[in-house]
């Protein structure tokens, strides 16, 4: 009756309970995610997650293509903070390599990746009201999201793909049109937030369907490697911009929200003030913009970093993201490991979906902001 | 009292036949305009333009729509439940046209005056119901048959405090004035269940919606979760069941299920208005003027409604009905009864 | 959470300089001992960041897995590396799942991946590739650019 | 009595966001109407790839020197190119990127040693099928045969210039030699001047 029967659903089978394939093909799985679900009515008895649909061999890509060949693939990684994820390979590399980086080059970093961030935050905000029925606010989110799309675009070429980085520095020059225009972005984030806080934070539905709904536990977050915003809302203030500064982030001063609560309602307030701490991060950077050259004189292509094994890990707007690289001292990586943070997330999920509704599924799945190409890389 | 089709046509046949049409013209013209209408109030709230490609501002987008579901290739999935299958749109869709013809839209002319039409329209209500749980339960898909039994308990659990509400009129229609009325030279002694006869009392006095505003929201409520929308939109929640119950429907039977939900929404628009906003009574326009108004602001409002609040969960939406609405609508009951019985002595 | 104590686990141990290789601890573990070793780990308050594996046969004759350990109140990352046999089918390890809920994962990708072995995880299946394919993808010995028929490399 | 007062609070919350929507509903409209209104696009728009046009020698510059094909992560660059009689260096003759595989990345952009290759700012080539082989030599093969010309002739006429400085240069060398001659003769005679030949 099943095709892919997990050993672990296979157990107690008696005949009140059946089995529901939710996705691939479905409209709020972030992606493409089929949740393997055995239910009794609307309450799930246990969820195994089944993924590998958008899996495109990242990794086997990095062995077969040179340092400066793997650039274009880190910003498709996870499409949502394509800029995040390759200026990370780029600081990764550097790093390995022992490569300097201008002044201005590390801040434009910033102020860019603070950029991706929010608007990661903002489809997150979007989709996850989408998910528990609210459709008006997915459009506000996204007329926002496309200002920093269209000031992206700008300096980078694209609105998601971005390849932005160089070895060294960053492609191109800012100039004071995408200044001005961040900082009109900035003071029309800042007018915008009381309105989403009336019109979704404080209503009663969104309360009702996101207040004690989906509790991830500080056990379970421990357990599964749980990091970013979903951590966070358990209380846990790790943030590897401040655990590990890099790009020079430690100059910037900036608080890292937490709250107690560990449910739908935590996270979502957890992102709101991240957006918010996102947008002081710009402010001082684009404030204190040294002059000087983005990247350096010759363009770097050619690159063989030391043998040995390296770590460079970048807050993603979904947590901690990891590059364990290996290198034999030639061209090509012997191996990059990516460490996504939704990998944990998702596989937390079987023990944190177990008991809740189907209704309640989508709702933690939106909050906990998973993003599937990630996953399956 | 207005003059039904019966007085004016004599033959009982011919009158049904023209009753049955100009139903069928309004609600087919009401359905294409609520549609458009409902994609111009989403697009005005989320900052977009709407249709605006087939005709001046979209107007004939709904049109297109109609010939491409038409148009449509019928898809009839394997192993579903023939009979049901099949039937479920019409099921949906037959009572509507009865219920319509009983609502009274002007002084002067009506369909039919029937002396119990509330109860009647409820009847055919009720329907609906198993319209749906039939597609639900005939299309062989689990996320149809999820919608389906959500909306068995959502509709029949939303009947009771649609019927208090409803109740709390009938008893200040009965008891106001002594419950008489002249027109012209006859008396007429006013009949709580009579939709005209209810029209008539707010025609004279104050709109209901003035003395029952708890009543009339409890109504509006009941009205969206009757209808599938808005907050109550459960048993076709696009986010977790795909389509709800009518996920494996395809070209017009789907276009049937849209002609049902659009129709019903229109039924309990003007049944609101009947009841709280004085049906026919306004200054200066004719009749039915004013009732399409009121009902169309309504039915307005049940569109803002819509884009602006999340989905309840499902035990949420029976608490809701059951601990908040049920009991409301007692206790409004009550007090209404007690300040009639204090007010006529 | 008592402190970390890695004594008497056959750890060949060594201090690495962060700033330059991002690890501060490397620690060289016999296969049999690691699951002592996570036990370790936990006991002492740190999480499985991410579990690996690397295709060392050419050069170091071994299948290579690579445990990294870190502490979320403060900086504090260990690597831990476990050199199994170099033919596949034969590389086997002793699964963590029952330690660290979070390896049943990793695990369950690293044999997708490398065809290492874990005994005693609940659940070893293939987790991103479909069942029924036999290769093991990141393998050296897999998909090079040369020898992949015309057709069906992306890349000419 | 908090019974009533969070139906009421709660109703109030659902008041506010009625509110907010019914303020946006008089609010002016962010669609951009696609087909009807071109998209501005920034100059650094990644899109399709072209050769430059130099203005001062009306063509582009590709001298097939392969690097763009080397650093290509997909691959989809094909270049032939080769000396050509009476010019310096090699020139591209064939130069084709396959649009299907291309990711738009710009590492070709940035290594091409000669900035021959820029943006296109094209933004709707789409197509029916994935043949896509883009041949960028085409725009530019009508201006060849005078570009050749042109820069055989400055070529030509440099040459020339080169050769005559270095008689000049050669003719003064030689008149020093002689004038130190002419010194020397009031000196002991020193016999090291070669006649140079004028050419």
């Amino acid at each position: 009756m099943n095709p892919h029967p997990a050993p672990a659903l296979e157990r107690a089978h008696d005949d009140e309970t059946y089995y529901l394939n939710m996705g691939p093909q479905h409209p709020s799985m972030h992606g493409v995610l089929r949740l393997l679900l055995r239910l009794r009515g609307e309450l799930i008895l246990e969820c195994d997650p089944v993924i590998g649909y958008a899996h495109r061999a990242h990794e086997k890509m990095a062995e077969n293509r040179s340092w400066i060949q793997f650039l274009p693939n880190t910003s498709r990684i996870d499409y949502l903070s394509g800029m995040i994820y390759n200026l990370g390979y780029c600081q990764a590399v550097e790093k390995m390599a022992s490569i300097e980086v201008p002044v201005r080059a590390q801040a434009i970093r910033v102020i860019v990746s603070e950029l991706n961030r929010i608007q990661s935050h903002l489809l997150w905000f979007g989709t996850f009201l989408l998910d528990i029925g609210g459709i008006t606010p997915f459009l506000y989110c996204f007329d926002d999201r496309e200002k920093i799309l269209s000031i992206l675009e700008r300096v980078t070429g694209s609105r998601l793909t971005y390849s932005y980085g160089r070895f060294g520095g960053v492609s191109q020059d800012i100039d004071d049109v995408f200044i001005e225009q961040t900082r009109s972005f900035l003071t029309r984030m800042r007018k915008q937030a009381p309105m989403y806080h009336q019109l979704v934070h404080e209503n009663v539905i969104f309360r009702k369907r996101c207040e004690g709904v989906g509790v991830i536990s500080r056990e379970v977050a421990h357990d599964y490697g749980i990091t970013g915003p979903t951590l966070r809302a358990i209380g846990v203030d790790y943030d590897v911009r401040r655990a590990e500064p890099y790009s020079g982030y430690e100059q910037y001063d900036f608080e890292i929200p937490t709250r107690t609560g560990g449910d739908c309602l935590a996270r979502f307030e957890v992102r709101i003030e991240e957006m918010e701490q996102s947008c002081r991060i710009i402010e001082q950077a684009l404030d204190a913009l040294p002059d000087g050259p983005v990247k350096p004189a010759k363009f770097i292509k050619k690159l063989k970093p030391p043998a040995g094994e390296f770590y460079f890990a970048v807050e993603s707007a979904r947590g901690h993201f990891g590059m364990h690289m290996v290198s034999d001292g030639g061209d090509v990586p012997s191996k990059i490991k990516l460490r996504t943070p939704s990998f944990s997330l998702l596989s937390s999920m079987s023990e944190v979906l177990e008991g809740t509704m189907v209704a309640d599924t989508i709702a933690i799945l939106g909050s906990v902001d998973v993003v599937l190409p990630e996953i399956d890389r | 009292m207005p003059r039904t089709l019966l007085d004016i046509f004599g033959n009982p046949f011919i009158a049904t036949g023209v009753g049955i049409g100009a139903v069928m013209t309004v609600l087919s013209i009401n359905v294409l305009f609520c549609i458009w209408f409902e994609r111009k109030v989403s697009a005005w709230i989320q900052r977009r333009l709407g249709p605006m490609e087939v005709g001046p501002q979209g107007t004939l987008q709904t049109v297109a729509d109609m010939v491409k579901l038409l148009g449509k290739q019928l898809l009839t999935p394997a192993g579903i439940d023939k009979p049901l299958y099949h039937l479920a749109p019409l099921i949906i869709f037959a009572p509507v046209v009865a219920s319509a013809s009983l609502l009274p839209f002007s002084k002067s002319v009506a369909l039919s005056d029937l002396n119990i039409g509330l109860i009647l329209v409820f009847m055919f209500g009720g329907f609906a119901v198993v319209g749906i749980f039939m597609a639900g339960w005939g299309s062989n898909n689990k996320y149809a048959l999820l919608g389906a039994m959500r909306s068995v308990a959502q509709n029949i659990s939303y009947e009771v405090p649609l019927l208090l509400s409803a109740l709390s009129v009938v008893l200040m229609v009965g008891a106001q004035g002594g419950g008489q009325i002249e027109i012209g030279d006859e008396v007429i002694q006013l009949n709580g269940l009579n939709l005209s006869h209810i029209t008539l009392a707010q025609t004279s006095g104050l709109w209901f919606i003035v003395f029952q505003p708890i009543a009339a929201v409890i109504f509006f409520i009941a009205i969206l979760a009757e209808t599938n929308r808005a907050p109550f939109d459960l048993p076709e929640a696009e986010s977790e069941l795909i389509a709800g119950f009518h996920t494996e429907y395809s070209g017009m039977r789907f276009g049937l299920f849209f002609f049902g939900e659009y129709s019903n929404m229109f039924i309990g628009a003007m049944l609101a208005t009947v009841l709280f906003l004085g049906g026919w009574d306004g200054p200066l326009l004719p009749g039915p003027v004013w009732f399409f108004f009121k009902s169309y602001l309504l039915i307005f409002v049940m569109m803002w409604v819509r884009w602006t609040f999340p989905r309840l969960r499902f035990d949420q939406l029976m608490a809701f009905c059951w601990a908040v609405l049920t009991p409301l609508a007692i206790v409004n009951i009550l007090v209404t009864a007690f300040a009639l019985k204090v007010v006529n002595g | 959470m008592s402190s970390l104590d890695l004594s008497n686990l056959e750890l060949g141990s060594e201090e690495a300089e962060y700033s330059s290789v991002g690890f501060h601890y490397i620690h060289r573990a016999q296969a049999g001992r690691i699951v002592a070793v996570a036990e370790a780990f936990r006991e002492a308050g740190y999480h499985l960041e991410m579990l690996t594996a690397e295709d060392r046969r050419t050069d170091l004759e071994a299948m290579r897995l690579v445990y990294t350990f870190s502490r979320l109140d403060q900086l504090d990352r260990h690597m831990v590396t476990v050199d199994l046999a170099p033919e596949i089918p034969g590389a086997q390890a002793p699964s963590l799942a029952g330690i660290y809920p979070a390896a049943n994962w990793y695990e369950r990708e690293v044999f997708d991946m490398y065809g290492i072995r874990f005994d005693g995880h609940p659940d070893l299946r293939r987790i991103l590739l479909p069942d029924d394919v036999e290769f093991h993808a990141l393998l050296k010995d897999f998909g090079r650019i040369e020898d992949a028929p015309d057709e069906g490399a992306a890349n000419k | 009595m908090s019974y009533l007062g969070s139906i009421f609070s709660g109703f109030k919350t659902l008041l506010t966001g009625l509110g907010i929507t019914g303020k946006e509903i008089g609010g002016k409209s962010v669609t951009e109407l696609y087909p009807h209104v071109e998209p501005e696009l920034p100059e650094a728009f990644r899109s399709v790839i072209q050769l430059v046009r130099f203005e001062e020698s009306g063509s582009h510059d590709c001298v097939a020197c392969m690097q763009c094909v080397k650093i290509c992560p997909s691959t989809c660059i094909t270049i032939e190119g080769g000396k050509i009689e009476g010019i310096k260096g090699k020139r591209a003759s064939e130069f084709e990127i396959d649009f299907a595989l291309c990711s738009l990345c710009g590492l070709c952009i940035d290594t091409c040693p000669t900035d021959t290759l820029e943006w296109a700012n094209i933004y709707d080539d789409a197509g029916q099928e994935r043949e896509w082989v883009y041949d960028l030599l085409k725009p530019h093969e009508a201006f060849e045969e005078q570009y050749l010309t042109t820069r055989r002739a400055i070529e030509a006429k440099e040459a020339a210039e080169k050769a005559a400085k270095k008689a000049a240069v050669a003719k003064a060398k030689a008149e020093k030699a002689a004038s130190e001659a002419a010194s020397q003769e009031a000196s002991p005679e020193k016999s090291d001047t070669t006649s140079e030949a004028d050419s």
